[in-house]
C-alpha cells in the first residue's frame, strides 16, 4: 500500500465573470448589486474613466519633466473601481502603489495625489479624511499593516473590515505570507484584493509562483476568490460578496482578480525588452472601460449624454492636474527635521539650525 | 519603594501602562501564557486578558509590521523580541517602515510602538542569544533608541517609553535581569528620562561613558581605580539615540581624558559616535586620544569564551591606563 | 448569481499510519519497504534508542553543569529515523536544532555533536563528511539554505535530493514561506521535513496558524503528505515515496509528521506553565518506540537479543558521552580571529595580537 | 584600454566572471530578461543562460538564502538587489548567515557571496530608492563591504568581490552609472582591490577622506580649494570594512586636518568610525578636530530637496574652513 499522497492539481478555476468580452451580461437579471444597475455602472464608469484621463495626464506630465515618475493603473481600472466601491466608505483601506483609481474613488485630491511623484513631498493626504492609507512602495509590507489594523479593528469590536491591495509580485515577499498566516490565525477582519496583473516589472507569473495565489491563500486558511479583473461588475460582486462574509466574522478573503497592466511598470520601464506586443494587444482589447461602456450601452444603463458628461469632467481633470502639479513646491527640508518625532530632538533642533543658518548664509 | 529585581521592575513596569491606558497592547513569542522566556510579561495574560497580551506566531516581521498597523489604529503596542539575535527578520518593518511613516507621513501619523529586546552576552547562552546590535537602530533617523541598566532605570524608561508618541527600541540588558534594588513604582511616566544620560559615579580623572550591561563594569573599575588613587566619573548614557552629548562633553572637559565602554564590536559601534563627538567638540580639553573598549570585531563568540570576549574591568582599566600613557 | 466562492473547509485527511497503536501492522504483508521489515526496524529502532538515551545522559549533564543547555528530541525519534534512513546517504540534510536522531544515523560523533550545548564551539562537525549541515537556530532560514542548495543540485544534473527539517513554529516565519515558493518556482529537488510537535516552546499550533501545514504547502504547489510521525514505518514508507517523486523530477514534496514533544522545549524551560499533564501523559503512551518494539515482537522481526544488544550499546554510548563531554574545552577564542574570514584581515591580525599580547600579560 | 561607463563596465566585469567560472551565477529580481533595471546584467543571460543569470521572485531574503545554499553546493552567487533601500528583508539571511557562517562552522564553510546594491541619491528617485545604509554591513563583522567610484575601480573591484572566497557587499553609487572613463577589462581579478584605499589626489593641506558618490564632491571640492590657494589629498577609502587606516593615517599625519565626507546620515555613519580612528591614532598631529559631513540625520528625503539635504561642495569647503579655523 502506497502512502496517502496529495498532489498537488493544477487549478481550474476559471475567473468569475459578470459580462462577456462584449459587455452582455451572464448572469440573470435578477442578481442582486446592491444598488439599481444603472446607478452602479455609472459610478463605476465614472471612477474608471476620470481614472484613466488622470494616468493619461500624469504620463504626459511626466515627459515633459514635471512628475519625476509615473505608475500607471491603466487596464487595472476595473479592478481598483469594482472593489473600492463594493466596501463601506468607514472601511480602511491599505493601497500598495498603484491604485490611483481606489484613490480617486475615495476622495484624494488631485494636489495631494502627485506630490510623491514630482517630488515634492513622499505624502500629502491623511490617511483617516480618506479611510486610505498613504501609498507603501516596499512591496507586501502594507500587507501586515493591513492585518494590524485589522486586529485593532476587532479589538474595538467595531464592524468595519480593512481592505490591502498587493500585486502578483509582491505576494512573493515573506511579510505577504506572514499577513495571511496572521489573518487567519488572528481572525482579523480583512480582504485582501489582489491584482494579479501578469506582470511585476519584467517577471512574469510563471517566474514568480507555481500555484495561483489564491490557491496559496486558500492554503493559509483564508476564503479565497478568484475573479475577471477586467470585469467591473464582477470584482463588484465578488468583493461585496467577501466583505459581507468578513463582516459577518467569516474567515478573511482574498480576492485574486486577473488583469493586466496596459501601461508597462513605470515611465522608466522600457516593457518592450520583455512582453509581447501581441500580449499587450489582447489586452487592450479586453479594455476594461470599453467593456463596461458596451455593457451599459447594450443594457440600456446609460445614455450618449451621459458618457459625454463624464468625457467633459475627465477633461476639466486634465485640465486641473497640470496646472495643480506646475504649481506643486517642495515641502521644506526644514519641516522633515520637524517631523521624523513627535518632538523634534534637541540633536536635530541643532542640526536644523544649523543647515538654515548655512543656508541662509547664500542668501 | 519596592525591592525589585529587573525583570520584576519591567514586569512593574508593563502592568503600570497596561493599567493605565486601554490602548496598550503586548505582543511576542510566548509572552502571554508562558510570560515571557524571561518571565517580564509574567501573569500579565492572566490579569489583563489574551486580547491585550497576545501570544502571536513566531514572525517577527509581522510582530512589528502589526504593531505598526495596530498603531495606525490607535493603540499603543509593546512588542517583545524574544532575544537580540532574532530582531534581524523585523528589520525591514522597523527601519523602513516604523522609523520613516512619521517623516513620510509629512508629521500626519504616528506610531507609538516600542519594541523590548532583551540584549547582550554574559549568560553563556547559544548562538543568536547574546548580541548587541544597538548600532543598527541608532543609526537609523526617526527611532529613539534606549537601554536600561537598573531595576529602577527599567522601570521609569520603560513607562516613559510606552508613553512616548515616537518609536522606541528599548534594550533590556540579559544579564541584569536578576539585579535588586529599590525601586519607586510611584513614579508617573517621564518623557525626559528618555533623553538625558545620569552620572552614576562622579569623578575627576577620567570620564567612562557606558550603558546597560557594561555599566556595572565600569563602576566594578572605578571601585578599583579608587584604591590606586584615580578617581574616574562613570556615564550611563542611556539614551543612545539621541545621545546627551552635552553631559559627556561637560564631564570630559573636567576630566581631560575618556573611555568609551560597550560590548558591542567597536567598529561603527555606539563608541565610534561618542569618540568621534568627543574628539571634536573637546578637542582642546583632551589629553589624551578618546580609547574605546568593546567587543572584539566577530561574530559573538560560544560561550565558552565569552568571558574573554566581553569587555571585563581589566580590559577597562587598561584603557583608562593608556588615557594616561605618554 | 453569487460569485464562485471557495471555502476553505478543514482538513480532514488523518495522518498516514503503518503500524497500530499496539504496534501491529495496518498494510499488508506484501507492502514494499525497499528492504526486509526484519532489517528495516532493527536499523530503525537502534536509531531511536541510541538518540534516546543520547537525549537522557546529556539532560542530566545539563543538570550536572556540564552542558549549558540541551534541547531533547525525546518522542520524536521515529519522525526522524523514519525519514533519514528513507533518502540516500548522498542526499544532504539540512537540520533545524532538535535533530539528534537524524544526527547520530548519519554518523556525527559525540565529541561533534556536544560542543554547541556545552558552549566550547559552535559547531563541530564538517557538513561534507556527513552530508548534514551543522544546526540553524535562526528559525526558518534554514529552508533557503536548503533550497538554494537544491538549485545547485539541479544545475549540477545530480540525482540527488536535498532534505531539511523544519518545525511547526518556526513555519510561520516569512523565510519559510519563501522558501516553498521558491521550490516549486525553481523545481528544486527538495523534500521538506516538518516536525509538527505540537507545540512551539509555550506556543500551541492554534496560536501559529489556521489552516494545517500540509495545506499550506499544497497551496503553493508543493506535493503535500501527513504522516503519524511516532509511527517510524509511516514516516519511512511516506518519506520514500515522497522522495522517490522529488527524485524523478516531480514537484518539490512536503511531509508534515504528527509527532509530540515529549521533553519539553529545553533544559531552560518548564511546560509545565502551558501545557496538561493528561496531553503529555497521553503522548508517552504513544511513544514512538515502545510502539515500533512491539510491532516488531508481533511480527517476530527482532528477538530479546537484539534489545538487549542495543539497551547495551546505549549504555556505551552514554558512558562515551559523559567523558567526551567532560573534557571538551573550548575553541580559543583567537582561532574566532582566523576563522571569520577566509584569510584574516590586517585589522583582525591587529586586534588578536592586541588580544594575545593582552592576555599574555596575565599569564 | 576600452571608453565605458560604469554600469557598463560593471557588466564586463559580470561577463568576464561568468566566461571564466562555470560556477559563477548571477541572481536578482529582473536581471535576466530586462539586463536589470539599470541594465548593469544586460545581455548577459541571453550569453549564458537562464539558468545562470537567473530572474527570481520578489523576496530579497530568498534571494540571499538561497545564494548561501548554492554557495554551500560549491557555486558562487552574484545577487543583486534592486534598490539600497529593499535589501531590509534580506537582513536577517546577511547579517545571522552569510556574516557569520564561516566562523560557526570553525572555518569549515566558505559562502563567496557577492550582493551587489545600487545606492545612494542624487538621481530624483522616489522614497526607499535612495538610501546610504553601508554602515549596517560594516558594523557587521564578517563581511566585507566595498564600494565602487568609476568605471575602472567598478571593473576591478567587482571581478575582485567574485572571486572573494568571503562575502562581499559591494555597493555601485547610482549616480555614476552614466560616468566614462577608459578601463582596462584585462585586468585579472587581484584581492588586493578589496583592501586598499586610494590617493585620488594628492594635497598638503587637509585630507578628505570620502568613497563612491561623493569623490566627484570632494574631487570639484579640491579644485576649487586649489584655485584658493589650499590644497587637498583626496582618499577614496574604496573599502569601508575593513578600512585601509594605515594610508588614511599617513595622510592625517601629513596634513593635519581632516574631513570625513559621505551621503549617509553621520550619526553612526562611516565617517565616526574614520573620525575615531584619525582621533585616536593621529592625536597628536592634528591641528584641528575632524569634521563629518554627510547627509542630515533624517530618513532620506523628497527628491525635491535632495540637494539640499546630500552633501555638496559647499559643506565640504565649509567644513575644511572650519578646520582652519580656531
Ligand atoms: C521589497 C521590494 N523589493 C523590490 C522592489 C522593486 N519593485 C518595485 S515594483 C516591483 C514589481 C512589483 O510587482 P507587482 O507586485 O506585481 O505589482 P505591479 O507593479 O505589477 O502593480 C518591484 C520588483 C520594491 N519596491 N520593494
Ligand atoms: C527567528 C527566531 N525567532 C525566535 C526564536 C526563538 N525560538 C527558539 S525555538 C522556538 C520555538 C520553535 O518551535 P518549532 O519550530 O515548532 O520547533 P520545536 O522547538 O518545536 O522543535 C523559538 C520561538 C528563534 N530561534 N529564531
Ligand atoms: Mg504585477
Ligand atoms: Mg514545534
Amino acid at each position: 500500500m502506497a502512502p496517502d499522497v496529495a498532489t498537488t492539481t493544477p487549478d481550474v478555476d476559471a475567473p468569475f465573470s459578470v459580462m462577456g468580452a462584449d459587455g452582455h451580461l451572464l448572469v440573470p437579471d435578477t442578481t442582486d448589486f446592491g444598488e439599481p444597475l444603472d446607478v452602479l455602472t455609472r459610478r463605476l464608469y465614472r471612477d474608471m474613466a476620470l481614472a484613466r484621463r488622470f494616468d493619461q495626464e500624469a504620463f504626459a506630465l511626466q515627459r515633459q519633466g514635471e512628475l519625476a515618475l509615473w505608475l500607471l493603473c491603466t487596464g487595472q481600472e476595473a479592478a481598483q473601481a469594482g472593489s473600492i466601491r463594493a466596501i463601506r466608505d468607514t472601511d480602511f483601506v491599505f493601497p500598495s502603489y498603484r491604485e490611483h483609481t481606489a484613490a480617486i474613488a475615495r476622495g484624494v485630491t488631485v494636489a495631494e495625489m502627485l506630490p510623491l511623484w514630482r517630488g515634492t513631498a513622499q505624502s500629502s493626504w491623511s490617511p483617516s479624511d480618506y479611510r486610505f492609507n498613504i501609498y507603501t512602495l516596499v512591496l507586501g509590507t502594507q500587507m501586515l499593516h493591513a492585518v494590524g489594523y485589522a486586529m485593532g479593528v476587532r479589538l474595538d469590536g467595531s464592524d468595519e473590515i480593512v481592505m490591502v491591495y498587493v500585486g502578483d509580485g509582491a505576494m512573493s515577499e515573506g511579510d505577504s505570507s506572514e499577513a495571511l498566516n496572521w489573518a487567519a490565525t488572528m481572525q482579523a477582519p480583512i480582504l485582501f484584493m489582489a491584482q494579479n496583473n501578469g506582470w511585476a516589472i519584467s517577471t512574469p507569473n510563471a517566474k514568480q509562483f507555481k500555484a495561483p495565489l489564491h490557491t496559496r491563500a486558500r492554503g493559509f486558511g483564508l476564503d479565497s476568490y478568484l475573479v475577471d479583473g477586467n470585469d467591473a461588475l464582477a470584482v463588484h460582486l465578488t468583493v461585496r460578496e467577501a466583505a459581507a462574509r468578513v463582516r459577518a466574522g467569516g474567515a478573511p478573503a482574498f480576492v485574486e482578480a486577473i488583469t493586466y497592466r496596459i501601461g508597462g511598470h513605470s515611465t522608466s520601464d522600457d516593457p518592450s525588452r520583455y512582453r509581447d506586443d501581441a500580449e499587450l494587444q489582447s489586452w487592450i482589447a479586453r479594455d476594461p472601460i470599453a467593456r463596461l461602456r458596451r455593457c451599459m450601452e447594450l443594457e440600456g444603463l446609460a445614455d450618449d449624454a451621459f458618457f459625454d458628461r463624464v468625457a467633459a469632467e475627465a477633461e476639466t481633470l486634465a485640465a486641473e492636474i497640470r496646472s495643480v502639479c506646475v504649481a506643486l513646491d517642495p515641502v521644506p527640508l526644514s519641516s522633515l527635521f520637524r517631523n521624523t518625532f513627535v518632538t523634534e530632538t534637541l540633536a536635530l533642533q541643532r542640526e536644523r539650525e544649523e543647515h538654515e543658518e548655512f543656508q541662509g548664509s547664500f542668501e | 519603594m519596592t525591592n525589585l529585581n529587573m525583570a520584576k521592575a519591567l514586569n512593574a513596569a508593563l502592568r503600570s501602562s497596561l493599567a493605565d491606558d486601554p490602548k496598550v497592547l503586548l505582543m511576542g513569542e510566548d509572552i502571554g501564557t508562558l510570560g515571557g522566556v524571561f518571565r517580564v510579561s509574567d501573569g500579565l495574560a492572566k490579569e489583563f486578558g489574551a486580547h491585550r497580551v497576545i501570544d502571536t506566531p513566531i514572525s517577527e516581521s509581522a510582530i512589528v509590521g502589526t504593531a505598526i498597523g495596530l498603531a495606525l489604529r490607535g493603540y499603543r503596542p509593546v512588542c517583545e523580541i524574544q532575544f537580540d539575535g532574532f530582531v534581524y527578520p523585523a528589520f525591514d518593518q522597523i527601519v523602513a517602515h516604523l522609523a520613516k511613516l512619521r517623516g513620510r507621513s509629512g508629521g500626519r501619523l504616528r506610531v507609538p510602538v516600542t519594541i523590548r529586546i532583551p540584549f547582550g552576552g554574559g549568560i553563556k547562552a547559544i548562538e543568536h542569544h547574546s548580541e548587541s546590535n544597538e548600532a543598527y537602530f541608532a543609526h537609523t533617523a526617526g527611532l529613539r533608541v534606549v537601554v536600561c541598566s537598573s531595576p529602577g532605570s527599567a522601570y521609569d524608561m520603560l513607562r516613559a517609553a510606552i508613553a512616548s508618541d515616537d518609536p522606541v527600541i528599548f534594550y533590556e540588558p540579559k544579564r541584569l535581569y536578576w539585579d535588586k534594588e529599590e525601586v519607586d513604582l510611584a513614579h508617573a511616566p517621564l518623557a525626559s528620562v528618555l533623553d538625558a544620560a545620569v552620572v552614576l559615579r562622579a569623578g575627576t580623572d577620567a570620564t567612562i561613558v557606558t550603558y546597560g550591561p557594561t555599566t556595572r563594569v565600569a563602576l566594578a573599575a572605578a571601585n578599583i581605580a579608587q584604591q590606586e588613587g584615580r578617581s574616574l566619573e562613570v556615564i550611563d548614557l542611556r539614551s543612545l539615540s539621541p545621545i546627551d552629548i552635552d553631559l559627556v562633553n561637560a564631564s570630559v572637559r573636567k576630566t581631560g581624558r575618556a573611555v568609551v565602554l560597550h560590548e558591542a564590536p567597536t567598529f561603527l559601534g555606539l563608541g565610534a559616535e561618542v569618540a568621534a563627538q568627543i574628539s571634536h567638540d573637546c578637542f582642546y580639553s583632551l589629553q589624551a586620544p578618546v580609547q574605546r573598549v568593546g567587543g572584539y570585531n566577530l561574530p559573538y563568540p560560544h560561550s565558552g569564551v565569552e568571558d574573554e570576549y566581553l569587555p571585563d574591568v581589566d580590559r577597562l582599566l587598561d584603557a583608562v591606563d593608556r588615557t594616561f600613557e605618554e
